[in-house]
């Protein structure tokens, strides 16, 4: 008989093995919110699939008679946006700093401690403190998000960056590079791969600090309106919503993750 | 279904031991925590034969939805949200204990502003949905102006606070303890409070209508445990400020500030006067104003196609709106067994 | 010849740790010298000396009389066994990189003639070494021998007036080390260049250069086997040798086994140890 | 002069230079505090450090009239309590999944998708449904930990053990080893230093989602008292609270590292 | 000697690209076979498969007269040029882990008598390949040919019929390379092997083989270079020829420089493809 371990399953294989848990757990979801609803029609814990495609058509093709918006679309620009813009800067910052502390030992003596520190302190205990300095508006969310994930970041990245050969870095003063073009032509673009993956890391925590923000001060966003309904418990709306964040989360990896292998093909090829 | 209504319920429930019953920190529940400290609750519940877990939940609308998803048999709760979240999610419920109504522990606040007509055209932050929402609603009316005058944002009760630290908030609508920090704030000024729609914000207990028909016990148990407290606190000796300095600190706050809080709270320290609001009209007037709004606000959820959707049942079999659909319902009965000393 | 390098009683220590002791010597302008020894003896220390990636820990490293700073710069090239180019930069782009560092300080990017100069000195450069035709790969995608030349010509590219070889062609096939020493070879003769080269291979040493260094501990101390640190234990010149004559030079000592190879025939010279 | 990049402070310099910038921090806080001070003497928004030791002093040595306990400790307790279980439940379970995930092929093509669909749902946005599965109990909070960190971990770990060189896969099993063998004798020890290391990153994350869950329901707890004072704004609690939360993370770091460099010496040698 | 390998008109395709095509060769027991050719010829691809790593695409490989399973089994050992002992392990558990897995199905260790006697033959072993000294000391701690010794004596604990090498000493400096020569010389007689070994390095097969293959493509589509596979394109016995009469077998087409080395001066053997 084969051995467990040499057993590999065709690509045909693969996707079928691969849909079956999520088909039987979408299967035990049916069964149980059927139960639910045979007990109490209006149970609104877990709402059938009816109803939540019903609401989610809603949210998605009529607009709002107030604002005259589509909600899910507008929650979801609002809530990229600030996903974006809080990710940007918490990958710039990172990039500066990972490749400041990284190349130059005597910032990373002097960063490198304060770094560890804020990197520690759990972001949501703070929040008070973000609102009472950067207000409730926009910058306080995006700011939670940089906030967020962007120390992580720049530890991952100095390593990566202090973890290169010291010989590329002695190499290419010999070819009389000055510190300056030691970071910019030696260390920065080698980073960039590893910023990519970095940022692939960190999504996930964007998303939660996101959420978080957004639960605490907003009136529209993906977590706005989970909090929000969630007053009245309509699941009929959260679940479709946190499929949807799950969607927009694995485009957004895939989308990382193409641009790596694309932008920089020598970082992916087989490493001798 | 809901059309065999409450009967179908009731016989699908067996009756049991065990109880849990979940709350928040809030002034006018605060008594539930001392009558657990103080072994009041216990006692009462021994005297059933049956047993009461108390379950503290630090954010309130997590204990409702816990209650509506089936995991607590009880819970304190608004009148507004015993509406729009177990009984518009088809959750037959009983009101057990009219515990108080909001005088002043709900309130509008501004910056730079002295009264209602200041607020035009701000943005204000407050838990939306929530009856800091209504208080608003009500507030704007009772000044000539509409929901639509202003724009409001949803922020979490427990960052409020420090919401209206930040410049750019100039408008809040909170209740208590964070109303007496925001209104403590230099600048401030409350323009608006619950005092001036009473009864309106109610503070209940209410228990599932299947488990209390199948164990009245429960409700025995509960209302006799809470007007043993409301009678200590009542009589204003060392008793009493005793357990209101305990109920002060299980509520992470200063004594001082939680009798400020508690002079904004009409509590119905008796029954009697619980069941005399329970019989009169008035409380259809409130309820049905509560209902207007929450439907307004599409609370009752999209299947809902009018304000008489849900039934809200009173004493003497009257009702708001569906009969056939009554889900939440005020029954005194519990509450007139202590007033006629018959726990 | 000139002196061109001079090592005054140089000692390097680590903490206790004794690596180099009492090294003094000089390295002539055009010549070319290999270091062997047993692992752990300091040769590579000796090249990082040079280098400039570190100072002596006691005595002096002249170059043209001058103290060395512990910093590498242009007029010292390097190629290690490993990480020798950038992974990141294609073939013509590694060999690009020195030009364009030393003419553009801030940019570090050539534009217009002054481009197209560097491009031509570049493609020439990769010529010489035979990667003309490679130019647009990455080293990845090179064979470790091509890996090495592109290194070279990398650091060719700069004229140093000394190259510093560690281990070079270690990790490489027979086949291709025989082309990279006729390579070396051409190119030290073309350019009067001095190399010095770390080698573990004695053939390879004497086959090559014109004077092998041999260090080693000359003293031991088995209960502390840090305390004593390596020095030059051989110095042997090979100017005027040829072929065979080479080959026969080799003291057995330094032999890896004794059953292999030719017997010392000849008297080494006394290593230079004040 | 020498190059930015080759100027390497000494072991005190280092020290020095890194406690200069947290130095200055606390500087910019105590004159901030002193000016809101003085211009509001009741100012709760950056208390003095007077204030906050006088605070924390009382909640570290007075106990609780009611409880008996002493509030700091209490919290640090039940938080670790929930902290530890949570993270060994993740552990455990990454370590287990992430085994098979990646020495069994056909469970990496059953398993890996909806590993990867759960890992992307962010836990805040559930947790509204966790507490209704769970209940308001220990459970909850710990899962939302546990739920929160695995998948990650789990993903991490079958990409090391899939990363594996294949030789020795190979070479195993022409020393006669069977799927069993393979996965605890030859990837099993092999995966316990990256375990540790997944680990460390893990734990933010798992901060982060303790304080979470215990701001949403508990009676105890570092986060709940952080989110209890929120109510009063009472930074005098809060900032001691976040800085303890900060130590207690740095010291865990501090031991996951420690017991990995003891543990797994094969780990940490230089690889050749 | 008997056949102990058979290939019968193998060929190993990946998608549209062919490999190797038109294998048809047997090995006998107890001979030691070299293979050689350029990069991508297919040489490990051809130890794939007897190892089992994979199966052929067509044809058949045999053993004893009976078709490979394509899964490794204990009676092939094989060492590659690295990844082949386990990090994790001490010197002296990376030898007791093939006596474990097969004595301890489920726990993989052993213990009491029976321990003790694994502990006896593993150290047998080490003595065998010259590591009895560093039994305690972990892979990365030991030099390339030290960890290269480590990989025989561990797989040959398992006393397989077939040792597969691929590439073993190409990592390893020359000096090193002689010992292990020596020491696979040894082993391969002593136990009456069968070895299949590929290397970069024609004299090593040479010198050590009583069989060299060498692969390569016989026919060429410059537009489309995938589209024919290699094969076994020269197949010389050297059993019977020994010291300077072995390097002169040599073909000339085969040395990595024509101007080095012997000229082919004897006639090779027909490749024997069917
Ligand atoms: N930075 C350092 N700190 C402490 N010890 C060091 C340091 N650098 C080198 N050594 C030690 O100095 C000794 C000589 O090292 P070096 O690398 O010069 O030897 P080598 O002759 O090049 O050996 P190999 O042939 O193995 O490359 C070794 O024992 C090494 O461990
Ligand atoms: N799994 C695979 N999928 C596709 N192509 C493969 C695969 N394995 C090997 N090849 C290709 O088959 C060809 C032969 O590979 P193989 O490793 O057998 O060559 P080799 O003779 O051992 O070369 P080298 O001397 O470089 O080790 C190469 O072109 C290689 O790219
Ligand atoms: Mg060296
Ligand atoms: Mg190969």
């Amino acid at each position: 008989m084969t051995r467990l371990v040499n057993i590999r399953p065709g690509r045909a294989g693969r996707i079928i093995a691969g849909i079956v848990p999520i088909a039987i757990l979408l299967l035990i979801y049916i069964i149980a919110s059927d139960m639910r609803h045979t007990a109490n029609p209006n149970d609104k814990v877990l709402p059938t699939l009816g109803a939540m495609a019903d609401a989610i058509a809603r949210l998605a093709t009529t607009p709002d008679p107030m604002t005259g918006r589509i909600t899910l679309l507008a929650d979801t620009m609002a809530s990229l946006y600030r996903l974006g813009v809080g990710v940007a800067i918490a990958t710039v910052t990172a990039l500066v700093l990972g490749l400041i502390l990284g190349v130059v030992p005597l910032m990373r003596a002097t960063l490198g401690p304060i770094v560890t520190l804020i990197a520690v302190i759990p972001p949501i205990a703070v929040l008070p403190i973000l609102f009472i300095v950067l207000g409730l508006g926009e910058a306080s969310k995006i700011a939670l998000i940089a906030i967020g994930i962007a120390p992580y970041m720049t530890r991952d990245l100095a390593a990566y960056v202090s973890g290169l050969p010291v010989e590329q870095f002695l190499k290419a003063q010999t070819l009389g590079a000055n510190s300056w073009q030691l970071a910019i032509r030696v260390a920065l673009p080698q980073l960039m791969p590893k910023l990519i993956e970095s940022l692939r890391f960190s999504m996930g925590p964007a998303w939660v600090f996101l959420i978080a923000a957004e639960a605490v001060a907003s009136d529209i966003g993906l977590g706005y309106r989970i909090f929000l309904v969630r007053r009245y418990l309509a699941m009929d709306i959260i679940l479709p919503y946190v499929l949807w964040i799950s969607l927009l989360a694995i485009a957004a990896d895939l989308i990382l993750h193409t641009l790596s292998r694309k932008a920089f093909p020598w970082a992916h090829g087989d490493a001798r | 279904g809901g059309k065999e209504g409450p009967a179908a319920e009731t016989q699908a429930e067996a009756p049991k031991q065990e109880f849990n019953i979940g709350w928040s920190i809030y002034a006018g529940w605060m008594p539930w925590a001392y009558a657990e400290k103080s072994g009041i609750l216990k006692k009462w519940a021994d005297k059933y034969g049956i047993k009461i877990n108390l379950i503290q939940v630090n954010d309130y609308v997590e204990s409702i939805n816990q209650y509506t998803a089936g995991k607590l048999d009880g819970v304190g709760s608004t009148n507004m949200d015993a509406l729009t979240i177990p009984a518009a999610g088809g959750k037959d419920t009983t009101v057990l204990i009219i515990g108080d109504y909001s005088n002043g522990n709900d309130g509008i606040v501004l910056k730079n502003g002295a009264s209602m007509a200041d607020l035009k055209g701000r943005t204000v932050n407050l838990v939306e949905l929530s009856v800091s929402h209504y208080l608003l609603a009500r507030a704007l009316e009772l000044s000539g102006m509409k929901l639509a005058d202003v724009k409001t944002v949803n922020t979490s009760d427990a960052d409020i606070v420090s919401a209206f630290s930040s410049p750019d908030v100039t408008a809040v609508a909170a209740w208590n303890p964070q109303l007496s920090e925001i209104k403590a704030a230099k600048g401030a000024t409350m323009v608006f409070d619950s005092s001036k729609i009473p009864n309106e914000i109610q503070d209940l207990m209410t228990v599932s209508t299947a488990t209390l028909k199948a164990n009245p016990n429960l409700g025995k148990a509960l209302v006799g445990a809470w007007y043993e407290v409301m009678e200590i606190m009542a009589k204003g000796d060392a008793k009493a400020n005793a357990a209101i300095d305990q109920m002060a600190q299980l509520a992470g706050t200063t004594p001082e500030n939680y009798r400020a809080q508690l002079k904004a709270t009409y509590l119905y320290y008796k029954p009697q006067e619980a069941v005399a609001y329970a019989l009169s009209p008035d409380i259809i007037k409130h309820e049905d104003a509560v209902r207007q709004f929450s439907f307004s606000k599409g609370l009752f959820g999209p299947a809902a196609t009018s304000v008489d959707a849900i039934g809200i049942g009173f004493a003497n079999d009257k009702t708001l709106g569906d009969k056939a659909n009554v889900k939440l319902r005020f029954d005194p009965s519990f509450m007139q067994m202590a007033a006629d000393g018959k726990l | 010849m000139s002196t061109l390098l001079s090592f005054r009683d140089v000692w390097v220590e680590y903490g206790e740790k004794v690596v180099l002791e009492r090294v003094s010597l000089d390295i002539e302008e055009g010549s070319f010298v290999s270091v062997v020894g047993p692992s752990g003896a300091g040769k590579s220390t000796f090249l990082r000396l040079i280098l400039g990636q570190e100072g002596p820990t006691r005595g002096k490293v002249l170059l043209d009389d001058v103290a060395l700073k512990p910093e590498c710069n242009p007029d010292r090239g390097v190629v290690f066994q490993r990480y020798s180019v950038f992974p990141h930069l294609t073939v013509f782009k590694n060999v690009l990189f020195g030009l364009e560092c030393g003419a553009a300080p801030f940019t570090a990017r050539l534009f217009g003639a002054r481009r197209k100069a560097a491009v031509e000195q570049a493609m020439e450069m990769l010529d010489a070494v035979g990667l003309a035709h490679s130019r647009d790969a990455y080293p990845a995608q090179l064979s470790g021998g091509m890996q090495q030349r592109l290194a070279i010509a990398q650091a060719l590219i700069k004229h140093p007036r000394i190259l510093l070889l560690d281990e070079p062609f270690g990790a490489l096939d027979p086949g291709i080390r025989l082309d990279m020493h006729a390579l070396v070879t051409g190119l030290w003769q073309e350019r009067g260049l001095t190399i010095v080269m770390v080698t573990h291979d004695i053939h390879e040493a004497f086959k090559l250069s014109t004077r092998v260094l041999a260090f080693d501990k000359r003293r031991h101390d088995p209960h502390a086997p840090h305390r004593f640190g390596a020095t030059a234990t051989y110095d042997i010149p090979l100017e005027r040798r040829s072929g065979a004559s080479r080959e026969a030079a080799i003291p057995s000592a330094l032999l890896p086994r004794p059953s292999e190879g030719a017997q010392p025939t000849q008297a080494v010279a006394i290593p230079s140890i004040s």
